[in-house]
């Protein structure tokens, strides 16, 4: 099981701020598992329509997309930070 | 130390809680983010601070040991703010306090330059036009270069 | 604004009288400078700072309104102490707010290099020894070279 | 006439941490005047016994010992300032 979380207007376009999702058998990059969550619907197409835009973290560090993702991760999909 | 809360903190108790008592520090550099009316060309109303919770702490966490493995430090307070803020409210304090005035400057600033883009928070503003996601600076990530260190993930 | 003054200030009144009202500030940027008990290799009991009244405050004058020269400011303070001061006492604060926080911060740093090396202050020190009076620091002429102007007088 | 003060260890030396001065003559600089300052007893030429070590405002401008002197100025003699 992957536990997934989205933030700020990738939240508002997936429609959703977390839920989990059992680890599809051919995912094994955080790029794999994009192409995936873009199946899910119009939202998540949305979410995800530009690689240039979303930023990941797993299991709570910032990472690239080439980075492994396995069940029991926590991955977050998120624009760039604009704290501070 | 590092806080992540809702409520506003008083600046001056803040730093005097850094300082007192250690007679070691010769400098205090603090840095206070505060929500302007104005950004790029929008009169801004008010914002929301979206975060992350459990990363925010741990990504503050990280930078702060950084500074401290970087330069000699007494003490060091990162507090950031979330939820709803208008005009004029304090958003973040960071402050380095060390026996030098350079490593108090040098680590202040690296502190927020590097929560600038990694420190998972995201900034809803109200604008004429209706709510509007803020978006990053490009001026951000190159005062993050500067410090000599690529954060090839951001 | 300047002041010169025995008395000790209050960081956080100080601070927020600087940015209260001002919305235009989105970076609040401050350095204190205090007594520490050690410097050098000698135990610090307590220093007196001698000053020069009238150049003092005309000194600090030209210092702020450089930095305004420089940066687009929204508010600078300096404060500076005279008198009998105790390991842990304040001595002296900067501050400089701005919209942007990379102006806030190189005017902050500005004008305490600029006031370390032409305000005429200068530091007694009580030591195991006696008194002693504080020599000048060529890292301090260092500070001031880097920002790309020469005092030759000094 | 001259305005002259002292500061720090300047003062101390001189033994006094201000005084008048009728402007010598033979005076037109800063540096014609340490000269002047320097006969006066063995305490200002021990404040004024090397160059190097003291600074000098006239009329409350730092200024370097080529600077011209005249009646009414107000010069300052002092180490090199360690506020802040």
């Amino acid at each position: 099981m992957l536990k997934l979380l989205y933030f700020a207007w990738v939240r508002e376009r997936t429609g959703t701020a977390s839920e989990e999702l059992e680890l599809p058998d051919n995912v094994s990059t955080v790029a794999d598992l994009i192409t995936v969550l873009r199946a899910k619907g119009d939202g998540y197409a949305d979410a995800f329509e530009s690689d240039d835009l979303v930023r990941v973290a797993v299991n709570q560090n910032h990472v690239g997309f080439d980075h492994k993702v396995q069940a029991g991760d926590e991955v977050a999909f998120f624009p760039p930070v604009t704290g501070g | 130390m590092i806080r992540v809360q809702e409520q506003d903190f008083d600046l001056g108790d803040e730093l005097r809680g850094m300082s007192d008592g250690n007679h070691g520090i010769g400098g205090l550099c603090s840095f206070v983010g505060l929500v302007r009316d104005m950004a790029g060309d929008a009169n801004i109303g008010a914002m929301t601070l979206e975060h992350y919770p459990g990363m925010t702490e741990r990504a503050l966490e990280e930078i702060e040991a950084e500074a401290h493995d970087r330069w000699p430090l007494e003490a060091t307070l990162i507090i950031h703010r979330y939820g709803r803020l208008e005009p004029g409210d304090q958003i973040v304090l960071v402050a380095a306090a060390s026996a030098h005035r350079e490593a108090s400057f040098e680590a202040c600033h690296y502190l927020i330059d590097f929560l600038k883009t990694r420190a998972p928070f995201w900034k809803l503003e109200d604008t004429p036009d209706g709510p509007k996601w803020v978006d990053a600076r490009a001026s951000d990530d190159a005062a993050v270069a500067r410090w000599g260190k690529v954060d090839n993930t951001q």
